[in-house]
């Protein structure tokens, strides 16, 4: 919904927004540096796929960067346990905005197979919004690369203004997410409501 | 001499640079979505539902008998069974699955429900390119995107698909030879109890014990 | 539950002091890890530096704790394979062999020949790729620039191809049954195995040129990490390490499990215990792989693949309880299964190598340089699926 | 004002600076600080007089100032070595509180 | 090797005052394994590792087993008096045995090359008496095996040097390894729910809309 | 024709310069010539981090970057248009300044890291009659300029307030500060030949042919030796394999700037590849005959493709060794300077002088290479020896 | 290209440097000011460790090999400055001359050695 | 000319007198290296350029290197210092602005100071190299004998303690 004012006025700017958009849309979408973080299983198949078979540098990301200040992408691969979901969130907090976020592999979408366990946190979605989630266990190398040209489209299809442009061009969107404490048998919150939205299937 | 075994060491990594110009060994990128690797023989992914024929309501092979559901280890499997039935390709009523739902967000693609299914209706796909932005929406196969037609089980794995094509053909043509065995010797019994009727109304006024009929196991 | 129970908290940090009483330098507290690009995973090391000198390091582990255990418990024997695949995920089919070995033993299943050769094949190629891919990986953490480990998957690519052909899958293959393996190999695969096996030396060849005798990998792994014989049996070290150290301890000859006593092969032992003989030793394990390896698939008789008496479904074996053990590529693996005659084991239990082969990590570390812990890290061969289950 | 005298000033005002530093700053490695910075000033005069002073061609100024870099580098490790050492021995380098333990 | 009877008996003649037994085990394995007391359990760990004929140097896995408390029931015959008759009266009668926490230890000969001998302690119970010796001292591969014990399991084993917790974090409270543990509640979206899950996932089903009353 | 072909850019630039009034021409001189080395190393800086990437994925059999052309088309270009979204990208990417840190230490740090890295190449020679400033004590400047990079490393790392940044702002200093020593004497080698420190005088120097071959230093005895030490030393300055210590990734996450987050982060590598330009640009000054061609026959190509040509071979050269060797530890790293490079290069000097001395036959060849060999081997089996290292044979149990 | 003060240059590629490192993060400053805002946080602006909460300070008191390193630097920093006008004028110089530095070097070697001999050089 | 040389020697005193109110003792440092860069320019503006070059490779490279190594540790960087001058610090003060009146006066006032000539004398490296290696032969070796004096003499009072230790303190 977006009001005629604004409209007009994006018309006005027409063609000088659009070229700056697709830009920057096109700059951040092809320069995407993941951050050196592996977890369980699939972090084998993350490094396969960036190895001489898949090659995931032909897309300019093979720019592992130890260091969340100087990534763009994390690629949560394999089991967040509930030890380990704090770190998850801070690491993420402290990668600078634009940052997006790879759910790979069943354990990282929903918990996967260990979700019946007592210590593993069913999704990353939980706390961290997540941009594309590859299922598999664990997805192939390629399914990798599919995930990241799914999420080059999702980039290249970004409004840079209007009220439908991502977190990180709107200031009023927070880009730290709460980071869960330690509780006696769960984290404290269970989940993040302001990013866990989950449907309702009634069985 | 210092530096002896870097230079070699060097003269390796300087091999496969050139190498990699002229060699396939030595390049072995396989540029993906342009490209893709042969599929290997049992590769899997994640499960389908096979049907036979066109459609898939009717040609679908499960039979909701929730082996699977129970074996899965992950526990990603969910049917509802119908509450009426209708006919298998072997013709006889069976009930079927008004739901089947697998959540592939955690299947572990283990195959065992494959490996436990005594229809022959689920089976591993190979298909891969799925990820998608949407978790919820995209991730939970329902029946509609499990069902799969057999040509495509025999496109993706004709090898497997072939020896579960023989072993349904091998129980159709058990089950038709029942049936027509059934059949038979039903008309047979017929005949005979009507040629009996009738020998018995014409000779005699008791009527003999009518024959058992063939059973099968 | 219980007051008794509370966890004592971390343990404090004493300065180690100086002969005089003076304090040395001021003491550095380094988290080295979960998220840290050489932990091999999410394993964490809470480092206390003087200068860039280790004096203390604890191993924190957990951050993978993915409850394999109580899962295992809670579904049926045969639901549990897959995830044995996911304990080792380099090593699905040693882990795999480990478990059906163990329930094997529980119930008495008697395993067809072509199934051992198979298994053994498997068992082999996983030891092959995993000791690449390790030193891969270590001689990353040395600090190149990814150039071994780029090779090593060049490799262990070509041998998950073989995986793939025959299970289906690349890493978790979820190949072994109870009394057997779930597939048969076919001609065409063995053949393409015996290249694959036939190419691997020359590899070996090639890999060995880059690195053993490289000066900086020398200097870098000699006398670094050493890890005395006595203390490596006292610790529990198994695998590649506890040879390393000097011990010839090797499952495949002390317990000769499945067919292994059939095969001529030796084992190679170290002298010194440091992460350069750690490094050899595995080297000379995967040139005894590949004899080995030969030997099966020249060997490898016709046959099922699967004991008929076993059952797929409903199997309930008899209460008691049993350990089994083989000699995963990172030591000995070993399952203790109680069961109680139910379809779900009663206790399940794994002995993790990595896991307990880092006892003694502090010990190795002690004195050394912070880039060192990293390559003693490196040497131990740890996955933390393993570690932390 | 010529250039010498502006170097002059220069220089004096880096002498004044230094040694009020030295004398008045708490802290003994600023107080070598200050003690370099007349140095510098002094090398400051040795080069202007060089300059615009009689006999250029000696090199004379010039060559003293090389020495005196190496001195004020012998200086400037001893000093700063002993203020290490002290600081090993009374955990500080503060002048003051040296003094103090000292007593 | 000795089998565990012959090491039984030599260890009794060693150490009077260890009390020890032979588990027997049915299954094809036949493993069985020798459950000694609690009290003596450090001696014996220490005989069997310094014996010349055992020398059991390597502790390979050590474990810790749940036996909560358990409801046996049997049946006796008892004599009762009934209307002043002495009569047989077969009774079932519920025994309840007091749960316990188990540790096992399987113990090899590296030098000698062989083994397993599987070594068990039991706690006295499952709530506040749950100590053992630690055996870390003797076998250092025991160490983070026993923490891990301690973590899931809860035995406390004095003597260890390092007793924390090593899996789960530090904040957390009980032993999720105990069968009777109750994992935290996070079922909120489960699309495919089977039996307990099921339960748990409708707990947090929306309520049921109320009943319009259409026109 | 070649002459012109050769002085293209300066001629263009007098042409350039003729438009200006005569009071601005001594400003508007150097202006020029500052722009253009601050368009032209910098765009020689993106391709080459595009070359880097491409040719370690060669050597690693992959392909490397060869998707990202020109953006809104289909040109692929092969890939080497990757820089520009990497460039886009870290120029929007959000700024974190930890609250901790020393803010205006953190921000200071990358732009002071630039200035000594562009201020050394005010003396480099990329040309013929191709130099900024021709100082006489040329080649000290470009030492103590160097030299000042350390300070921008140790702001960095120490501002940021980060334990991994301090770690490898202190390991970068210690190496940095070790590896100047033998950078330096490995090049009074060639000032006692030469007997300038102009590197214009270097270059001529070296600049004529015997046989058609070039004088350059590299071809003699203590030149090889000096160029070797040179060229380790270099790879120390300027952090790369195997000596990143300062940003080992294994180790201490990124090093000192672990922090860096954004465009100051390319600052430092911008920086850190200016630097390695810059110092590779004085190694061939000083050994690689500067401009001059090899072969005479080959002296009609201009100077600057010269120039550049040789400053590409020696990056590929780096990045060759990047992609193929483990990192030294620290002690090693410092026994090498200490007690490996430092003695060697004392013993050139001592060679250079006698080189000097002796008269011009085959004889000086032979004393000259003997000593350099003997010092070399006996200094590198001393360090290994040292340390016990060496092959090892193992058994086998049965 | 020598202009009436040859240290010009140098001025002028230090603004230059200033300025080319100032102009992108100008840009970038620009870029987040209109777009996209820095957005500040607790755990965002805290000090990177591993992931988890920053334990104890950074700015430690190191050791004291780092120093030892300096002074060595340092003495050999300033040899140099000898060293270099000796080497520029070492083609017109006596043997003398040459035995002389010579012996220079031998004396700041002979420091080195002791230190060597001492096992100063030895990083711990 | 004398504007450059104006400009450079207000940067120098400025970045001197920052030096010496600074609290923390790292920006000190710093604002040092500043200062001395200041002086290098004086140098290169009074045509000594070898000087010139040789101040910023030996206090901008070295020296300001060797401090902040020395104020990392001592661990004087973090914190500044709850009262940064001595009790006597208006004494000081005072001093040296005595001490600058009475220069200042002195310099500007002086007949004595010779006027600038016309020919700038130029200090060619080889000149310093001829006059290093002949006049002051004797002056080099003595200042190469102190550099080593002095090396000796602060490795062993930067180290003493961590040699004893290191003799009996391995872990």
């Amino acid at each position: 919904m977006i009001d005629e004012g604004l409209k007009s006025e994006l018309q006005k700017q027409g063609v000088y927004v659009t070229t700056l958009e697709d830009l920057y849309n096109w700059g951040r979408a092809n320069s995407v540096w993941p951050l050196t973080f592996g977890l369980a299983c699939c972090a084998i198949e993350m490094m396969a796929a960036s190895m001489a078979r898949f090659d995931l540098a032909r897309f300019g990301a093979e720019v592992f960067r130890p260091s969340p200040r100087q990534a763009d992408l994390m690629i949560v691969a394999g089991t967040v346990t509930k030890k380990m979901a704090p770190l998850v969130v801070r690491i993420y907090n402290q990668m600078p905005e634009p940052k997006y976020v790879i759910a790979m592999g069943a354990c990282a979408i929903s918990g996967g197979p260990f979700k019946q366990g007592y210590n593993v946190l069913k999704g990353v979605d939980r706390y961290l919004p997540v941009d594309v989630a590859i299922p598999g266990c664990p997805p192939r190398p390629e399914a990798l690369i599919h995930a990241i040209m799914t999420l080059q489209e999702k980039i290249l299809a970004q409004k840079l203004t209007g009220p439908d442009r991502p977190r990180h061009l709107n200031a009023d969107v927070a880009s730290e997410f709460p980071v869960p404490a330690y509780g006696p048998h769960d984290l404290e919150p269970p989940k993040n409501d302001a990013v866990w939205h989950p449907t309702v299937i009634k069985r | 001499m210092l530096g002896e075994q870097i230079i070699k060491g060097m003269a390796v990594t300087a091999r496969n640079f050139f190498g990699s110009y002229f060699s396939k060994n030595r390049l072995t990128t396989v540029q993906y979505p342009e490209e893709r690797l042969p599929q290997k023989g049992n590769t899997r992914q994640f499960p389908f539902l096979v049907y036979d024929g066109d459609d898939a309501e009717k040609g679908l092979r499960c039979v909701a008998c929730q082996i699977c559901e129970k074996e899965c280890p992950p526990k990603c499997i969910y049917i509802v069974k119908s509450k009426d039935k209708k006919p298998d390709y072997k013709g006889q009523p069976q009930i079927y699955p008004l739901t089947f739902d697998i959540d592939i967000s955690v299947c572990m693609s283990c195959q065992i429900c494959v490996e436990v299914c005594p229809f022959e209706s689920i089976k591993m796909n190979t298909e891969f390119e799925l990820s998608t932005a949407d978790r919820f929406g995209d991730l939970l196969l329902t029946k509609e995107k499990l069902a799969k037609p057999n040509s495509y089980y025999q496109k993706i794995h004709p090898a497997d698909a072939a020896e579960s094509d023989a072993v349904i053909a091998a129980e159709k043509a058990k089950a038709e030879a029942k049936a027509k065995a059934a059949a038979e010797a039903k008309v047979k019994a017929d005949a005979e109890a009507k040629a009996k009727a009738a020998a018995a109304a014409a000779a005699a006024p008791i009527a003999p014990p009518p024959a058992n009929p063939p059973t099968t196991t | 539950m219980n007051a008794l129970a509370t966890p004592p908290k971390n343990f404090e940090v004493k300065p180690k002091l100086a002969a005089n009483g003076e304090e040395l330098g001021e003491l550095l507290e380094v988290s080295m890890g979960p998220h840290h690009p050489s932990t091999h995973g999410v394993f964490r090391m809470d480092v206390v530096l003087d200068g860039e000198k280790v004096v203390k390091l604890k191993p924190v582990f957990g951050y993978l704790h993915r409850n394999h255990e109580k899962i295992g418990e809670n579904i049926s024997y045969l639901a549990n394979m897959p995830y044995t695949d996911r304990l080792d995920y380099f090593c699905s089919m040693t882990n795999n062999w480990a478990y059906a070995l163990t329930i094997e033993k529980l119930a008495g299943l008697v395993v067809p020949e072509r199934a051992e050769y198979i298994r053994a094949i498997m068992a082999e190629l996983t030891r092959l790729q995993n000791h690449t891919c390790l030193i891969g990986f270590f001689v990353q953490d040395m600090g190149a620039l990814g150039t071994p480990m780029m090779y090593a998957f060049r490799e262990r690519e070509k041998i998950l191809d073989l995986f793939e052909e025959v299970s289906g899958a690349r890493m978790m293959c979820n190949y072994m049954r109870f009394g057997g393996v779930r597939v048969d190999v076919n001609d065409e695969w063995i053949a393409k195995t015996k290249k694959v096996v036939a190419d691997y030396s020359k590899f070996l060849d090639e890999f060995g040129t880059f690195l053993t005798e490289n000066e900086i990998v020398l200097a870098r792994t000699q006398f670094v990490g050493v890890l005395p014989k006595d203390l490596a049996i006292n610790a529990s070290i198994t695998g590649p390490m506890l040879r390393a150290a000097g011990v010839n301890y090797d499952l495949r000859k002390v317990d000769k499990y499945g067919i292994y006593s059939r095969f001529n092969f030796q084992v190679p032992v170290g002298e010194h215990g440091d992460i350069y003989d750690r490094y050899m030793i595995r080297v000379l394990e995967m040139r005894e792989s590949i004899k080995i390896l030969e030997q099966a698939l020249r060997d490898i008789p016709v046959g099922p693949v699967m004991d008929p008496k076993a059952k797929l479904r409903g199997f309930r074996p008899k209460a008691g309880e049993v350990y089994g053990r083989v000699e995963a590529p990172k030591g000995e693996l070993g399952f203790y299964v109680i069961s109680d005659g139910s379809p779900n084991p009663y206790r399940y239990r794994v002995r993790p190598p990595s896991f307990i082969n880092l006892t003694i990590l502090e010990d190795m570390c002690l004195g050394h340089n912070i880039s060192d812990a990293v390559v003693i890290l490196g040497s131990v061969d740890i996955v933390l699926g393993e570690v932390d289950r | 004002m010529t250039p010498l005298q502006v170097c002059l000033l220069v220089s004096a005002f880096l002498f004044a600076i230094g040694f009020a530093g030295a004398v008045t700053r708490r802290h003994a490695i600023l107080v070598l600080i200050g003690i370099e910075l007349m140095l510098n000033a002094a090398n400051l005069n040795f080069i202007a007089f060089w300059r615009y002073g009689a006999h250029p061609e000696a090199l004379t100024g010039i060559i003293f100032v090389l020495f005196s870099m190496a001195l004020a580098g012998a200086e400037a490790a001893v000093g700063l070595a002993l203020v290490i050492a002290i600081y090993r021995h009374k955990k500080t380098s503060n002048l003051d509180e040296v003094k103090e333990l000292k007593g | 090797m000795e089998t565990l009877e012959q090491i039984k008996a030599r260890l009794e003649a060693a150490l009077p005052s260890a009390k020890i037994e032979v588990l027997a085990n049915e299954c094809a394995a036949g493993e069985r394994s020798l459950l000694v007391d609690a009290a003596s359990g450090f001696t014996v760990a220490k005989f069997l590792r310094d014996d010349a004929q055992l020398k059991l140097d390597y502790c390979s896995n050590v474990t810790g087993v749940d036996w909560p408390d358990k409801e046996l029931t049997e049946k006796i015959k008892v004599k009762q008096v009934v209307d002043g008759v002495e009569k047989e009266v077969e009774e079932v009668k519920k025994n309840i045995r007091p749960g316990y926490l188990e540790v096992v230890y399987h113990l090899y000969s590296m030098g000698l090359k062989h083994g397993p001998v599987v070594l068990r302690l039991r706690t006295e119970n499952r709530a506040d008496k749950t100590h053992l010796p630690s055996l870390t001292p003797l076998w250092r591969g025991a160490e983070f095996q026993e923490r891990e014990v301690y973590d899931l399991y809860g035995v406390i084993f004095y003597g260890h040097p390092d007793l924390r917790r090593i899996l789960m974090w530090d904040e957390f409270v009980g032993f999720p390894m105990r069968r009777d543990y109750i994992a935290p509640d996070d079922f909120e979206y489960e699309p495919t729910p089977h039996d307990e899950v099921l339960v748990e996932a409708k707990k947090h089903y929306p309520a049921e809309p109320k009943a319009e009353v259409k026109p | 024709m070649f002459d012109q072909l050769d002085q293209i850019f300066v001629n263009a630039l007098h042409w350039l310069v003729g438009f200006v009034p005569e009071v601005l021409r001594p400003l508007v001189t150097p202006l020029i010539c500052i722009s253009f080395i601050l368009m032209v190393f910098p765009a020689f800086f993106s391709i080459i981090t595009i070359f880097e990437r491409k040719g370690i994925g060669r050597i690693q059999n992959r392909y490397g970057p060869n998707r990202v052309g020109i953006p809104f088309t289909k040109i692929r270009l092969a890939g080497f248009g990757q820089f520009l979204p990497d460039g886009l990208k870290m120029l929007t990417k959000e700024d974190i300044v930890p609250r901790a840190a020393d803010k205006l230490v953190h921000f200071l740090a990358p732009v002071v890291m630039l200035i000594p890295v562009l201020l050394s190449y005010s003396v480099l020679p990329f040309g013929k009659n191709m130099t900024l400033a021709d100082y006489d004590a040329g080649l000290l400047f470009f030492f103590a300029v160097g030299g000042a990079v350390e300070i921008a490393v140790f702001m960095a790392g120490w501002s940021s307030r980060n334990k991994y940044s301090l770690l490898g702002a202190m390991r970068a200093i210690a190496q940095m500060v070790s590896y100047e020593i033998p950078l330096i004497l490995s090049a009074v080698s060639v000032v006692m030949i030469v007997g300038s420190l102009k590197l214009t005088d270097i270059i001529a120097h070296q600049n004529h042919y015997t046989f058609g071959i070039a004088h350059w230093h590299v071809f003699t005895p203590w030149g090889f030796i000096g160029f070797v030490l040179f060229f380790i030393a270099s790879l120390a300055e300027s952090n790369r394999t195997p000596f990143d210590l300062p940003e080992a990734e294994s180790e201490i996450i990124a090093g000192y700037f672990t922090e860096y987050s954004g465009f100051k982060f390319a600052l430092f590598f911008l920086g850190e590849y200016l630097g390695m330009f810059a110092i590779i640009g004085l190694g061939i000054t000083l050994f690689l005959g500067g401009w001059t061609a090899p072969f005479s026959f080959l002296a009609w190509i201009p100077s600057w493709i010269w120039f550049f040509g040789k400053l590409t071979a020696i990056i590929f050269v780096f990045i060759w060794i990047r992609a193929t060797l483990p990192r030294l530890r620290m002690d090693q790293l410092m026994n090498f300077a200490w007690k490996f490079m430092l003695p060697l290069a004392l013993i050139n000097i001592l060679v250079a002088g006698i080189w000097h001395y002796m008269a011009a036959d085959w004889q000086r060849w032979l004393v000259c290479g003997a000593l350099i060999a003997g010092a070399y081997v006996l200094l590198g089996r001393g360090l290994m020896q040292n340390q016990k290292l060496g092959k090892r044979i193992y058994r086998y149990a049965e | 290209m020598q202009s009436s003060n040859p240290y010009l240059v140098l001025l002028l590629l230090a603004v230059a440097a200033v300025g080319f490192a100032l102009t992108p993060l100008a840009a970038a400053w620009a870029w987040a000011h209109f777009f996209s805002p820095n957005k500040p946080g607790k755990d965002k602006n805290a000090i990177y460790e591993c992931g988890l909460e920053s334990k104890g300070d950074a700015w430690i008191h190191f050791r004291s090999e780092y120093y030892l390193y300096a002074i060595i630097f340092l003495v050999f920093d300033v040899e140099t400055i000898f060293l270099l006008p000796f080497a520029v004028s070492f083609a017109g110089l006596p043997v003398g001359a040459f035995v002389a530095m010579v012996i220079f070097l031998l004396l700041l070697v002979e420091g080195l050695v002791w230190a060597w001999r001492k096992g100063f050089l030895n990083w711990k | 000319m004398t504007l450059a040389l104006i400009i450079t020697a207000l940067v120098t005193v400025l970045a001197a007198a920052t030096v010496m109110s600074l609290r923390n003792l790292v920006h000190c440092a710093l604002a040092m290296a500043v200062a001395f860069s200041g002086v290098a320019a004086l140098y290169l503006q009074l045509n000594a350029e070898f000087v010139g070059f040789a101040e910023i490779l030996v206090y901008v490279g070295a020296i300001a290197i060797l401090i902040v190594f020395a104020i990392l540790l001592t661990r004087s960087g973090e914190t500044p210092e709850k009262s940064v001058l001595t009790s006597g610090w208006l004494a000081g003060v005072a001093v040296s602005a005595m001490v600058f009146t009475l220069l200042g006066w002195a310099v500007l006032t002086s007949s004595a100071l010779p006027k600038e000539i016309a020919i700038a004398p130029a200090a060619p490296v080889k000149n310093i190299g001829d006059a290093l290696m002949s006049k002051f032969v004797l002056p080099l070796e003595i200042v190469g004998l102190v550099l080593t004096a002095a090396m000796i003499g602060a490795v062993i009072i930067a180290l003493k303690e961590d040699k004893k230790d290191n003799s009996g303190g391995q872990p």
